[in-house]
C-alpha cells in the first residue's frame, strides 16, 4: 500500500478531529478530538519516514506520544480542578470572565 | 563542526534546569515561600550570568547538539525570557496572596516556563521547537490554574488548555506536511538545500500544500502571541491568571513565540534579493508577507476596538497587546532582516513598558484589591511614583516620544513602507489614535479625579516596588531617547544572524 | 561642560535639574519648591539674555551657537543631536524664557499639587525650547511631543469646570497634527535617508532649496518628488507640503482648525493660558516657516494664493467672532486666531516686509497676548467670573489695574508707538503688492479688532459701578510685576522696532533665497 | 495480504474516530476512540514501525484512554450535549474541505519518497540509538523529561484536593496520569535498553 492511503486516513481522523472539538460542548470530547488530531499526526509522520527513509518521523512520532499524554494529564487536573468549582464541564458555561 | 562537548554553550540551560529542581528541595527543607522566591530568583540571575557571556561570543555555526542553535539571535530571546522571569519572580515576591501550599511548585514550574521559551526561541528543529512549545505551554496550563479555589483562574486554565492543546495539535500536523514535503524535520537543512524550492517548482501541486501547511503551523505561532483568529483565549486568560503569571505570558511567552516565527519563516520564505532562489519562490514569501499583514490589520483592529470598551485594567492590557502583537506582525510581513530587526527591537520596548504597566497593576491589585479602572481614581496623586512611572508606560504603549515604544513603532512603520505596505502604515497609524483613548483613560482616573473620590485607601508602594517601577521607567526612556536606541544597530547584526546563510 | 560653548542645550536642558531638584523636594515645602522653580526658569532666561546680547551675531544669516552630536546610529537610521539659531528662533527662545519665568510667578496663587505643576511646567519649557533650536527633524519631532503631555495635564489638573473636555480636545487636535508631520517626516526619511532640516539649509548658510534638492544630493530620481512622481492623483511634495501644513495649521490655528483653541483657553489656568497663547502658537508660524514651506517649495509656491486667504479668514473671522463673545478669555483666545492670521499672510506674501511682518508678529503676539490673559486672569482671580456684560464702572476702583489694561489693549490693537502696530503694518504692506484684495478685507480685520477691543475697556472699565465688586482690591504688586516686562517690550520694540527687525532680516533674507521660483 | 490488512486497519481507524465524533454518550466515544487507536496501531504495523505501534497501545490505549475514562467518571453524564445540527454544521464543510484536499495530497502532490524502500526491520534499536546520540535527539530527549515531570507536578498540583470532601477518586485518577506517563518513560527506557541502545 502506497503513502497516500495512510495520508488519506490521517486526513480523515483530523477532520474528525477538528470537528470533535468545535461542534461537541462536553470537555472530554473535546480533548479526545484533540487526541485524534495529534493521531492523526503521528500517522503522518510514521507513514513519511516509512516512505523516505529517513528514521526522524519516527523518533518525532515517539516524542509527540508522549508529549499527548503530558498535556492530557494536565488538562483532565484541569477539567477536574474546574468541575470541582463550577459543576459543569462545557467549556461554555464557567462565564465569569465573560461578563 | 562545533565542538559539541563543550558544555559552554548549554550553561544557561543546566543552570535553569538545575536551580528549578532543586527549588523543589529548597521547600523540602525550609518550607519558606520566599525564601525559594529568592532561591529562584538566585538560579536566574546565574543563568542571565552565563546567557550574557555567550552574549559577547561569536557562536559556532548551526546546531550544538543535534537540535539547539546558539546564535546570538537566541542569546537575546533568552535574555528576554531570563529578564522577564526575573521580574515575575519579584512581582511574586511582592504580591499580596503568597499562598502558603504550592510555592515551590509556582516556581519550579515558572523556571521550566523558562526553559521551555529558552527552546523554543533556540531551535531549528521542527521537533524541537514542538517540545519547547509544550514545555512552555504546559507549564502556563498549571500556571494559569495556580489559585486553584479560584474559579476566575481555574476557567481560565481551561480556556487556556483547551485552545492550547488545539492550536498545537493543528501546528504539529503542519509539522508533519513540511516534513513530507521536504523529508526533512530541520529549518536551517530545509532552508540551505532549498527543499522548499523543489516543491514549490513543481508547481499548484507544489506550493498548494506548502500553503497549507504554513497556515496550520501559523495556528501554533499565532496561539502564542495571540493573533487573530487565535486571539479569543487572551482576555480570559489574562484576567483569571494570576498577575504575575499574566505579566510571563504577555512578556516572555509571546517573545518566544516571536522568536519561533521568526525563525520559521525564516527557513524558507524570506524575501531577500541577496539570498540564491529563484524568484517564484521570493514571490510566494512575499505573498507570505501579504498574509500575515492582513493579520496584523485584523489583529491590531481587534484588539484595538474590543479594548475601547474594557473597564477591567487586566483585560484591557490583555487586548492592548494583541493590539501589540498586530503591530509587531508588520515588520513580519515584510519578510527581510530590516522588518526583523526592528521586531526585536520592539519587543525589547514592549518588555519594558509591559512589564511595567504589570507591576503597576501589581500594585493597584495589592493596596485597592480591584482590578478596575475605575479604581485607580485619584491614585496617581496618593501614590506618586507609580503614577508617573505608569503614564511613562502608557504613552510608551501609545507610542509617543521620547519613549522607547515611539522609536520601536516607528522603525515598524519605515520597515512597514519601504516594503510595500503603506496601508498597513495607515491602518497601525489610525489604530494607535484609537489607541490613545483607552490609555489615556487610565491617566484620566489616575490624574484628572480628585484624590478623595477612590473607593480605596491607598498606601504608598513598597521601596521595592517602587525601585522596580523606575527601573523599568527608566528602561523605556533609554531605549527611547538614550543610547539605548543603538541597539537597534545590533539588533540589525542579531537578525541578518538569521537571515543571510 | 563649557557654558558659551554648549550655550543652547544648557537654556534648553537646563531646567531639568529644576525638575529633578522639585522631584526630590517634600510637597509641604510649597515656598521651596516655588523658589527652585524660580530658579529653574530664571537661569534660562538669563543664558538666553546673554544670548542674546552676547552671544548672538544679530547680522549674520547663518545659523549659529551650532552643535552637532551622532545621537542615534544605527545603520541606516541616523539621527543627530543638532541644534542651533538663527535670527528666526533667537528671539522666540528668549521669548520663551521669558513667558515661562513670568509664568511661575503668575502661578504663585496655585496650591494643589505644586510639585507637579512646576514639574511639567519645566518639562514643557524643555519641549518648547527644543523645538526652536533643533535642526534634525527627528529631535524636532521629539520636542514637538515632549510638549504635548505637560500641557495635557496642566489644563487637565489644573484648569477649569470642563478641563479633561478641553484637555482631551487640545491633545487629540495636536496629536492628529503631529502624527501627519511623522508621516512626512518618513516618507522624507524614506526618499532621502536623513533627518537633517540643515541639509538645505547647510551649515555654511547656502541655501540649498527644499525637498527637491534634497533629493538631488542625494541622487535620488527626482522624478518621485516632482509632477510626475504622482501619489493619490497629487505630486508626492505636495503630499508633503499639506501634512506638514495641516500639523503646523492646528497648532497655530489656522482656520478650520482652530476650534481647539478657545476651549483650551477659556479652562486652562491663567499662566498657561498666558504660555500657550504667549509661545505654544508660535510654534505653528515657526514649523511653518522653518520647515513646511521650505521642504516643499514649488508646492508652496503653487499654494500660497489659498494659504494667503486662509490668513485673511483667520484674522477677518477671528475679530468677528470675538465681537460676539462676553466671554472676557475667549475674547481674548480669538483675538490671537485673529492676530495669528497676520503671520500666515505674510509668510504667503514671500515679500521681504510681508515676512518680516510676519517674524515680528510671532514676537510681538507673544507679548501683547501674554499681556491680555495676565489681565483676564486679575480679573478673574477677584470676581471668579469673565462675564463682560457682569462689570463696568472699574476704573474708579481700581485704576492702576485699568491703566495696564489700556496699555495692554492698545498693544494689541496695533497703537502706533507700541510694537504690534509695526507687524501689522508690515505685514498688511508687505502683501498688499500680491494680494490688495485680501489686503484690503484683513485691514477690515484691524478695524474690527480695534473695536471690539475698545467696547470692552467700556464694557468693563466706563459706566456705573457694579456694587457687587465695590470692594475689590487694585492690581498687586506681583501681578504688576509679572505685566511689566512685557509692557516694556511692547514700548521698546514699538518705539525702536528696528533692534528687532535688525535680528530678523538677514534669516527673512536667507529664507527668501530658499524659494527658486521666486525670482 | 497487506492491502487487505491496511484496509482493515484503516476501516477501523476511520470509523472509529467518525464515531468518536457522532456517538452521543461520552463512553461510547471513549471506546470508538480506542478502536480508532487500535486501528492507528495495526497501520504502524504496516508502516514497519514495531516500537511505536507497541508505544502507541501501550501509552494511548493503556495511558490516555484510561485518564479519559476516569475524567468521564468522574464528570457528571451530559445527555443533552450532542446537537445533530452543530455536528453536521461543522462537519459537512470541514469534510469537504479535507476531503478535496486529501484527494489532490493523494493523488498529485510530490511528497518525498523513495519509491521502493524495503520494510525496515525492527526499529527499536535504531530509534534508541538517535536518542541517545549526542548530536541527534539528546538534548530533545532529556527535554522531554522535564516536560513529563512538570506535567506530573502540575496535574498533582491542580488535582489535589485541599478539602477531603468529595470524590476520593481524583487521587486514583491522578494515579492513573502517573501511571500513564509511568508507562511512557518505561516505554523510552526499553527502548534506550535495546540492543545496541548504547552507542
Amino acid at each position: 500500500m502506497g503513502l497516500a492511503g495512510y495520508l488519506i486516513v490521517s486526513a480523515v481522523m483530523l477532520a474528525c478531529g477538528i470537528v470533535c472539538t468545535v461542534a461537541r460542548k462536553n470537555v472530554i470530547y473535546i480533548l479526545m478530538g484533540i487526541e485524534l488530531i495529534l493521531n492523526a499526526a503521528n500517522l503522518n509522520l510514521v507513514a513519511f519516514s516509512r516512505f523516505n527513509g529517513h528514521l526522524d518521523g519516527q523518533v518525532f512520532a515517539i516524542f509527540s506520544i508522549i508529549l499527548a499524554a503530558a498535556e492530557a494529564a494536565v488538562a483532565l487536573a484541569i477539567v477536574l480542578n474546574v468541575f470541582g468549582l463550577f459543576d459543569s464541564i462545557r467549556p461554555d458555561d464557567p462565564d465569569l470572565l465573560k461578563e | 563542526m562545533p565542538d559539541i562537548t563543550n558544555p559552554f554553550w548549554i550553561r544557561p540551560e543546566l543552570c535553569l534546569t538545575a536551580f528549578a529542581c532543586a527549588a523543589l528541595l529548597v521547600d523540602l527543607l525550609f518550607r519558606e515561600s520566599v525564601l525559594v522566591g529568592a532561591f529562584s530568583l538566585m538560579g536566574l540571575l546565574a543563568t542571565g550570568y552565563f546567557l550574557l557571556q555567550q552574549y559577547g561570543q561569536t557562536p559556532p555555526p548551526g546546531h550544538v547538539l543535534g537540535c539547539v542553535a546558539v546564535d546570538r539571535f537566541a542569546t537575546l530571546f533568552k535574555l528576554f525570557a531570563v529578564g522577564s522571569l526575573i521580574f515575575v519572580v519579584l512581582f511574586t515576591l511582592l504580591g499580596k496572596r503568597t499562598r502558603r501550599e504550592g510555592f515551590s511548585e509556582f516556581y519550579f514550574i515558572l523556571l521550566c516556563a523558562g526553559l521551555g521559551a529558552f527552546f523554543l526561541a533556540s531551535t531549528y528543529h521542527l521537533l524541537m521547537m514542538f517540545l519547547g512549545l509544550e514545555l512552555l505551554s504546559i507549564s502556563s496550563y498549571v500556571l494559569t490554574g495556580y489559585y486553584k479555589g479560584n474559579r476566575r483562574s481555574g476557567e481560565a486554565a481551561l480556556k487556556y488548555v483547551i485552545f492550547g492543546a488545539v492550536a498545537s495539535g493543528v501546528m504539529l500536523y503542519g509539522f508533519t506536511l513540511i516534513y513530507g514535503l521536504t523529508g526533512s524535520l530541520d529549518l536551517l537543512e530545509i532552508s540551505e538545500k532549498q527543499l522548499l524550492r523543489a516543491q514549490f517548482e513543481a508547481g499548484p501541486s507544489g506550493y498548494v500544500p506548502i500553503s497549507i501547511a504554513v497556515a496550520m503551523c501559523f495556528a501554533g505561532f499565532a496561539y502564542k502571541i495571540s493573533i487573530a483568529p487565535f486571539h479569543f483565549w487572551t482576555p480570559d486568560v489574562y484576567e483569571g491568571a494570576p498577575t504575575p503569571v499574566t505579566t510571563f505570558l504577555a512578556v516572555a511567552s509571546k517573545g518566544s513565540g516571536f522568536a519561533a516565527m521568526l525563525r520559521f519563516l525564516s527557513a524558507g520564505f524570506l524575501v531577500d534579493p541577496n539570498l540564491p532562489g529563484n524568484e517564484a519562490m521570493m514571490g510566494y514569501g512575499v505573498k507570505i508577507g501579504h498574509l500575515v499583514a492582513l493579520l496584523a490589520a485584523v489583529t491590531m483592529t481587534l484588539g484595538n476596538l474590543a479594548a475601547l470598551q474594557q473597564t477591567n485594567l487586566k483585560r484591557m492590557l490583555a487586548y492592548s497587546s494583541i493590539a501589540h502583537a498586530g503591530y509587531i506582525l508588520m515588520g513580519v510581513a515584510t519578510m527581510n532582516d530590516e522588518g526583523f530587526k526592528s521586531v526585536l527591537f520592539y519587543l525589547v520596548a514592549y518588555y519594558f513598558m509591559n512589564l511595567g504597566a504589570f507591576g503597576a497593576v501589581i500594585y493597584f491589585a495589592n493596596t485597592t484589591s480591584g482590578e478596575e479602572i475605575d479604581d485607580l481614581r485619584g491614585l496617581g496623586w496618593r501614590a506618586p511614583v507609580v503614577g508617573v512611572t505608569f503614564i511613562i508606560f502608557l504613552v510608551a504603549l501609545v507610542g509617543l516620544p521620547p519613549t522607547s515604544g515611539f522609536v520601536g513603532k516607528y522603525n515598524l512603520f519605515v520597515a512597514a513602507i519601504r516594503n510595500g505596505y503603506q496601508w498597513l502604515a495607515v491602518v497601525a497609524g489610525l489604530n494607535t489614535a484609537i489607541s490613545l483613548f483607552y490609555y489615556f483613560r487610565i491617566a484620566k482616573a489616575m490624574y484628572l479625579r480628585d484624590p478623595d473620590e477612590g473607593r480605596f485607601k491607598t498606601v504608598t508602594p513598597s521601596p521595592m516596588l517602587a525601585g522596580l517601577l523606575v527601573l523599568l521607567a527608566f528602561g523605556t526612556l533609554w531605549f527611547g531617547i538614550g543610547p539605548g536606541v543603538a541597539q537597534l544597530q545590533d539588533y540589525a547584526a542579531v537578525s541578518q544572524t538569521l537571515t543571510t546563510r | 561642560m563649557n557654558v558659551a560653548s554648549n550655550l543652547l542645550s544648557w537654556i534648553t536642558f537646563f531646567p531639568l535639574v529644576g525638575i529633578l531638584a522639585i522631584m526630590c523636594l517634600p510637597s509641604a515645602q510649597k515656598q521651596l519648591i516655588r523658589l527652585v522653580a524660580i530658579v529653574a526658569s530664571a537661569v534660562p532666561l538669563g543664558l538666553s539674555l546673554y544670548m542674546w546680547f552676547w552671544g548672538f551675531d544679530g547680522a549674520s544669516e547663518r545659523m549659529q551657537l551650532i552643535e552637532r552630536a551622532p545621537w542615534i546610529q544605527a545603520g541606516n537610521f541616523v539621527v543627530q543631536y543638532f541644534v542651533g539659531v538663527d535670527g528666526l528662533s533667537m528671539p522666540l527662545v528668549a521669548l520663551t524664557c521669558l513667558l515661562l519665568f513670568i509664568g511661575v510667578f503668575a502661578s504663585w496663587n496655585i496650591e494643589r499639587g505644586l510639585k507637579g505643576y512646576f514639574a511639567l511646567l519645566l518639562l514643557l519649557e524643555i519641549g518648547i525650547n527644543g523645538t526652536f533650536v533643533s535642526l534634525d527633524m527627528f529631535l524636532f519631532y521629539v520636542f514637538w511631543e515632549i510638549m504635548l503631555l505637560p500641557m495635557y495635564f496642566l489644563i487637565g489638573i489644573w484648569g477649569g469646570p470642563r478641563r479633561e473636555y478641553a484637555a482631551i480636545k487640545f491633545f487629540l487636535y495636536t496629536l492628529a497634527g503631529s502624527v501627519l508631520m511623522l508621516v512626512a517626516i518618513v516618507a522624507i526619511y524614506i526618499i532621502t535617508g536623513r533627518f537633517n532640516i540643515q541639509s538645505y539649509l547647510d551649515v555654511n548658510g547656502n541655501n540649498v532649496a527644499g525637498l527637491l534638492e534634497l533629493a538631488r544630493t542625494k541622487n535620488i530620481n527626482p522624478q518621485v518628488l516632482t509632477a510626475n512622481g504622482m501619489l493619490l492623483g497629487l505630486p508626492f511634495q505636495d503630499w508633503i507640503f499639506w501634512f506638514f501644513f495641516i500639523a503646523f495649521a492646528i497648532k497655530v490655528p489656522v482656520f478650520p482648525f482652530h476650534t481647539w483653541l478657545p476651549d483650551a483657553h477659556v479652562e486652562a489656568p491663567t499662566p498657561i493660558s498666558v504660555i500657550l497663547a504667549g509661545i505654544l502658537l508660535k510654534l505653528g508660524g515657526y514649523g511653518m516657516l522653518r520647515i513646511g514651506f521650505p521642504i516643499a517649495p514649488e508646492s508652496f509656491m503653487k499654494y500660497r494664493d489659498f494659504l494667503a486667504v486662509l490668513g485673511t479668514i483667520n484674522i477677518v473671522y477671528g475679530a468677528y467672532v470675538a465681537m460676539g463673545q462676553t466671554d472676557f478669555k475667549k475674547l481674548v483666545a480669538y483675538s490671537s486666531v485673529s492676530h495669528m492670521g497676520y503671520v500666515l499672510l505674510g509668510a504667503a506674501s514671500m515679500t521681504d516686509m510681508g515676512l518680516k511682518g510676519a517674524t515680528l508678529q510671532m514676537f510681538n503676539h507673544g507679548t501683547s497676548s501674554a499681556m491680555l490673559f495676565l489681565i483676564v486672569g486679575v480679573l478673574y482671580d477677584r470676581a471668579h467670573h469673565r462675564d463682560l456684560n457682569g462689570f463696568g464702572g472699574l476704573m474708579t476702583q481700581m485704576p492702576r489695574y485699568g491703566g495696564w489694561t489700556t496699555l495692554g489693549f492698545f498693544a494689541a490693537l496695533g497703537l502706533p508707538g507700541l510694537a504690534g502696530f509695526w507687524s501689522e503694518a508690515m505685514t498688511l504692506l508687505g502683501s498688499f503688492g500680491p494680494y490688495p484684495t485680501l489686503t484690503i478685507i484683513s485691514g477690515l480685520g484691524v478695524l474690527m479688532t480695534a473695536a471690539f477691543l475698545l467696547w470692552t475697556i467700556q464694557r468693563v472699565f466706563l459706566g456705573p459701578l457694579n456694587p457687587k465688586y465695590a470692594k475689590l482690591p487694585d492690581i498687586s504688586a506681583r501681578e504688576i510685576f509679572c505685566q511689566a516686562p512685557f509692557a516694556a517690550l511692547c514700548i521698546v520694540f514699538g518705539v525702536a522696532p528696528a533692534m528687532l527687525i535688525n535680528i530678523l532680516a538677514p534669516a527673512v533674507k536667507s529664507y527668501l533665497a530658499m524659494f527658486p521660483g521666486l525670482h | 495480504m497487506e492491502t487487505l490488512f491496511f484496509i482493515l486497519f484503516a476501516a477501523l481507524a476511520i470509523a472509529g474516530s467518525l464515531a468518536t465524533v457522532w456517538l452521543r454518550y461520552v463512553v461510547h466515544s471513549a471506546f470508538a476512540l480506542m478502536a480508532a487507536f487500535l486501528g492507528v496501531a495495526g497501520l504502524f504495523i504496516l508502516l514497519g514501525a514495531d516500537f511505536i505501534a507497541v508505544s502507541q497501545v501501550l501509552i494511548y490505549v493503556g495511558g490516555i484512554l484510561i485518564l479519559i475514562l476516569f475524567g468521564i467518571m468522574l464528570t457528571p453524564p451530559d445527555k443533552k450535549e450532542r446537537s445533530v445540527k452543530r455536528v453536521l454544521g461543522f462537519g459537512i464543510p470541514v469534510f469537504a474541505i479535507v476531503g478535496g484536499l486529501a484527494f489532490q495530497i493523494g493523488s498529485v502532490v510530490k511528497w518525498v519518497e523513495k519509491p521502493d524502500l524495503p520494510i525496515p526491520g525492527p526499529t527499536a534499536a535504531p530509534i534508541g540509538r538517535a536518542l541517545l546520540k549526542p548530536d541527534g535527539y539528546l538534548v530533545p530527549f532529556e527535554l522531554v523529561s522535564i516536560v513529563l515531570l512538570v506535567a506530573l507536578i502540575g496535574s498533582v498540583f491542580i488535582a489535589r484536593r485541599r478539602t477531603m470532601q468529595s470524590i476520593g477518586a481524583t487521587s486514583q485518577a491522578i494515579g492513573g496520569t502517573s501511571q500513564a506517563i509511568g508507562g511512557t518513560s518505561q516505554a523510552i527506557g526499553r527502548a534506550s535498553s535495546a540492543p545496541g541502545g548504547k552507542s
